[in-house]
């Protein structure tokens, strides 16, 4: 006898809300974990002084630096060639055979682990175009790391605006570029900023590939070819070199309310663009 | 077949023209001529190739990777599918209404600038607020619009938006405008104002209407062609067509024996 | 529009991080072992402070990559905490600077306070299962051991002798972890630089020895290996005197404070 | 000339996606390069079947690792997938839009927070609970699934919930009007609209699990031995690869390397399966 719609709506809607439920009340121990534990260390020295005693005292602001100059230097490189290939990708080539092995080979490089990346700018950046461990080298690993991911997200992104707009904008005479660029990418941007996060996201916590590619100095950089520190990589070294817990939580406190402002403010920024435009 | 009407007078000329996509042929040797400024209603079953001979004339069948055309089809006597001509510039001269209304994801204000913004010269403010006013004026939806030119042309209903999108083409000040059975869903209020601001858009547009509604077209077209399987049955004037078509084919589906 | 506007700040921000660069202070580059590193980080500062005008900058990445990066100038001096150097060092020359004891340590709730070299080599090879084997409370040992190719471990296994790790055993590839690990798991064992032993876990005494500073001083706890400064060719300007600075009484006095064991 | 600034866009396109393809397809390159020879030379059955991994013995067996890596993945996607759906459809469904605007940054922040925030809670309190109530040391796989599982999380309802979201509400309204509960719409219509934005986020999160490592490092214990139970420590080929890479030289380095092209390899075949499954659905 089959269950009557009702019932089944409900019992799906029970356990649907009881696996959300698990999943925020997870996600929100784990933030609760680290902001118990860190911010009783977050004082304004903390985050304005430079560390001392291999981060045992002091301060992070120089850290607090590299982790945003160099996740923003890979997406400044990332963005406009991510962004660009999925445009690509979707308006400008039909679905063949090409199109399909690149999208297959995106896939596979986004699942490669980020020490292969690590490796990769170590070789290539530091060593053979002799940049040396700096935001320069880092930059560029983490670029090429997260392309995979902007490039899938843009793509699905473009791929969600209906094709009617498409086919209204060319009718009035809009120019291939011109329906891009005036109804595609508007329409597509709330993907395309999801995919910039889910990369920003990496960025942030990337610590083997930063390690190897931008290094591990503490100090302030003066120019692109200084190595920097990010908020992540001085976690790590911290907790797993066994240096202070205290000062580790006290970091990872800093750099969870730096993500939860860039996302926040990334997210009513796209609001306001909305609501802007289709008012 | 009679003789093709004087060409000075034809805005759009057809001759032997065949339409492919990839292997299946839409249309067989189509020769017909629209007048200029005047209404060309297109009547015909569905799958009779009408849409496809519309979306012909403005070249957005090329969005489709395995279209191929043979034959002729002139705009002011110069050949639409020739390589020199530039499918860009020919779209902006003709403009579409489709049959699902689809504003663009902009306000009422931006849907209707759309077209004269494209291009490098982009006109002034107070010209573009005049054309918008003109333009929403002569879709009849100047006075329910007016005071929320900028909220999101998506709020607005089936027949407001239909309308939007003939404003939208008259903003382009495009000299040939086709409607794909632009009134299938709409009130008979809203087909009423369309029909009635078609007729008033004669004198500047020349106006290819394709329809399923034979009263409409009865209603409105000045000449009608009737399409069967890929092939053009008759084209002549929509008195003669509706009372005394020359094919039998014509009879039966005008008086709705069968279509 | 708004797209354009978005590539041209991304064009600015591009070129305002360009900016800075080749105006480059007189630097230093370490790079090596990561259990040196933050040692070495403490003796730049302190040498920054004294010279006024050289920036000293410190790579971890571990010994491997100190050998590869001082061989191909990458960095001019290399850090590597390994009893022997491997064949990819040779044409270095290699100045030790200091030396540092490898603790064995146990979970505080353990009993055992002593063991022997052949009782660490039975444990670590697998022979020896059960804490009732060397004294202590029953229950299996859980093993902890660095990875392969790190400097800490090697030294210890050559120190030790023919210990061929059982398969069973927890790798972690720090210091710090191995610490978390032990001092988490009351029946594990493992190993790390004696600095960081603190009042979560406990050091045992090897052969009776303690593992203290005096003890290695007096060469009488075994298990010490030396940290070693790799440089290709003679070296000058800002990166000699750092080296000499190392070696010099006020660096020494530096390492021996932050729980190193001088070089002399 | 008006046409050109199309055709310019065109090209600049063109040049920005083979810039693109050429920087990853010198990723793969360099990883093959380095890898394959070693393979070829060291005889890839042996490599991979053999399961003794001693590095300075010249032994490189990676057999373990490639099971474990496998049974992690198969636990977080086990763990985090059906979570991350079931989040993604009941928040973008059944959560009305102010809610919505709340939760949707802070699950984005998690994605940000840094995998070694998520290893350290691993070994301080997850490792720990298992060892008091289930045994073993702790470092497990288990722990190592359940950690992923939770990192995934993010991706696949961000993305999910844009993919739900990109349904037009006509599908919704065509199967409320034919008299469908809320859920079955969802279930019948938005679901099958939303597949592939779903499965695409999937794939991203399973591309992410495989290839996470410090985590992984950090609570799997990595033991170079094949697990028989989800309670026994593994060692993951990402795992194998960051711990010795920083100290290994010649052919264990070059092993290493091939590590990675095995890793390549398994990505491709998980992809391909997602894929498999995407079209055989789609297909009928």
């Amino acid at each position: 006898m089959r269950v009557p719609p009702k019932y089944t709506q409900m019992a799906a809607i029970t356990l649907l809300g009881g696996a959300t439920l698990l999943t925020l009340a997870v996600l929100v121990f784990i933030i609760a974990f680290v902001l118990e534990k860190g911010l009783p260390g977050v004082t304004w020295t903390f985050l304005s002084a430079e560390p001392q005693d291999m981060g045992r005292a002091g301060g992070i602001f120089p850290i607090i630096v590299g982790t945003l100059l160099l996740p923003l230097l890979a997406l400044v490189i990332a963005l406009p060639l991510g962004v660009g290939s999925a445009v690509y990708l979707c308006e400008y080539t039909r679905e063949t055979r090409l199109t399909r092995v690149i999208r297959f080979g995106t896939d596979c490089l986004a699942g490669i682990p980020s020490i292969i990346f690590g490796l990769f700018g170590l070789v290539f950046f530091v060593g053979i175009l002799h940049l040396g461990w700096s935001l320069l080298s880092g930059g560029l690993t983490l670029a090429i790391m997260i392309l995979p991911t902007i490039i899938r997200t843009s793509e699905e992104a473009l791929r969600a605006v209906p094709y009617a707009y498409r086919e209204v904008s060319c009718s009035m005479g809009a120019t291939r570029w011109e329906t891009v660029r005036r109804v595609v990418l508007p329409n597509a941007l709330p993907g395309i900023v999801t995919g910039v996060m889910l990369g920003l996201g990496r960025c942030i916590s990337e610590t083997a590939a930063v390690i190897f590619t931008a290094g591990t100095v503490a100090a302030m950089p003066t120019s692109a070819f200084d190595s920097v520190r990010t908020m992540a990589v001085h976690f790590y070294l911290l907790a797993r070199e066994g240096i202070s817990n205290e000062k580790a939580y006290g970091t990872a406190a800093v750099l969870i309310l730096a993500v939860l402002l860039v996302n926040l403010a990334a997210y009513w920024m796209m609001h306001a663009f909305i609501r802007r435009r289709a008012r | 077949m009679h003789a093709p009407l004087p060409t000075t007078d034809a805005k759009i000329t057809a001759h032997e023209f065949c339409l492919f996509f990839g292997k299946i042929q839409a249309l067989r040797n189509i020769t017909l001529d629209v007048r200029r400024n005047s209404i060309l209603g297109i009547i015909g079953p569905s799958g009779s190739g009408k849409t496809s001979f519309l979306r012909a004339i403005n070249r957005l069948n090329d969005l489709h990777p395995a279209c191929h055309t043979e034959g002729l089809l002139q705009l002011d006597q110069t050949d639409i599918y020739h390589p020199q001509c530039d499918p860009v510039a020919l779209r902006k001269r003709i403009g579409m209404v489709f049959a699902l209304p689809i504003p663009l994801p902009l306000n009422i204000y931006e849907n209707v600038v759309y077209g004269p913004r494209l291009g490098h010269h982009c006109p002034p403010r107070a010209e573009l607020d005049m054309l918008v006013e003109r333009s929403l004026r002569a879709a009849f939806l100047w006075d329910e619009v007016k005071d929320r030119l900028h909220t999101s042309g998506l709020r607005l209903s089936g027949g407001q938006q239909q309308r939007l999108c003939l404003a939208r083409v008259l903003a382009m000040q495009a000299e040939v405008i086709l409607l794909d059975e632009p009134c299938s869903g709409l009130d008979p209020i809203s087909t009423a104002k369309i029909e009635e601001a078609l007729t008033t858009l004669k004198a500047q547009h020349t106006i290819v209407l394709v329809t399923n509604n034979t009263k409409q077209a009865a209603r409105v077209a000045d000449e009608t062609a009737f399409f069967l399987m890929g092939e053009l049955v008759e084209h002549g004037p929509t008195q003669k067509l509706f009372t005394v078509p020359d094919d039998p084919r014509t009879n039966d589906y005008v008086t709705g024996r069968f279509g | 529009m708004s797209v354009c506007r978005l590539t041209s700040i991304a064009v600015l921000l591009a070129g305002m991080l360009m900016y800075g660069c080749g105006k480059r202070a007189e630097s230093v580059t370490l790079a090596g072992s990561t259990a040196f590193a933050p040692f070495a980080e403490k003796l730049g500062s302190l040498y920054m402070a004294q010279t006024p005008g050289v920036r000293v900058a410190v790579q971890g990445g571990g010994s491997t990559v100190g050998i590869q990066a001082a061989q191909q100038g990458t960095a001019q001096i290399g850090m590597a905490d390994l009893v022997k150097l491997p064949p990819e060092a040779e044409g270095l020359t290699a100045v030790v600077v200091a030396r540092d004891g490898i603790a064995v340590i146990l979970n505080p709730a353990n009993p055992v306070a002593n063991l022997t070299m052949d009782q660490i080599r039975g444990i670590f090879c697998g022979t020896l299962r059960n804490w009732k084997e060397v004294g202590g409370k029953d229950g299996a040992i859980t093993l902890v051991s660095r990875e392969a190719g790190s400097g800490t471990r090697a030294s210890f296994e050559q120190i030790v002798g023919q210990v061929k790790l059982s398969a069973g055993a927890l790798v972690q590839d720090s210091n710090g972890s191995i610490r978390e690990t032990v001092a988490s798991d009351p029946l594990a064992i493992g190993y790390l630089s004696h600095g960081l032993v603190n009042a979560k876990i406990k050091a045992v005494t090897v052969n009776d020895q303690p593992c203290t500073t005096e003890a290695v001083m007096a060469d009488k706890y075994a298990l010490v290996r030396p940290i070693y400064l790799l440089t290709k060719g003679s070296l000058q300007g800002a990166a000699q005197s750092f080296v000499a600075f190392i070696l010099s009484e006020k660096g020494q006095a530096q390492i021996r404070q932050d729980g190193l064991i001088p070089a002399k | 000339m008006r046409i050109s600034g199309d055709k310019i866009a065109k090209y600049v396109f063109l040049a920005i996606a083979c810039s693109a393809i050429a920087s990853l397809l010198l990723i793969a390159l360099f990883i093959l390069l380095e890898g394959l020879p070693f393979i070829l030379r060291y005889g890839p059955w042996k490599f991979l079947s053999t399961s003794d991994w001693r590095p300075h013995e010249g032994a490189f067996g990676i057999a373990p690792m490639i099971i474990s890596s496998l049974w992690i993945t198969a636990g977080a996607m086990l763990i985090g997938a059906p979570l991350g759906v079931a989040g993604a459809v009941f928040l973008s469904e059944f959560v009305p839009k102010s809610v919505m605007c709340i939760i949707k940054p802070t699950i984005e922040l998690l994605a940000g927070i840094p995998s070694v925030v998520y290893g350290f809670i691993g070994v301080m309190v997850l490792a720990p609970l298992i060892r008091t109530n289930l045994g073993g040391p702790g470092l497990s796989l288990l722990a190592a699934a359940v950690i992923l599982g939770i990192m995934v999380l993010p991706t696949i309802i961000s993305i999910s919930v844009d993919a739900i979201g990109a349904v037009p509400n006509a599908f919704r309204e065509g199967a409320l009007a034919l008299g469908a509960t809320r859920w079955q719409a969802v279930r019948m219509v938005v679901l099958k609209a939303a597949r592939s934005g779903i499965i695409a986020s999937i794939i991203l999160a399973m591309g992410r699990a495989v290839g996470e490592t410090m985590a992984v490092i950090m609570v799997a214990g990595n033991t170079i031995r094949t697990p028989h139970s989800a309670l026994e420590p593994v060692r993951t080929l990402t795992a194998n690869i960051a711990i010795e890479m920083s100290a290994a030289t010649g052919m264990h380095r070059q092993a290493l390397f091939a590590t990675g092209v095995v890793l390549f390899v398994v990505i491709m075949i998980l992809n391909s399966l997602a894929m498999a499954a995407m079209r055989r659905k789609g297909g009928r």
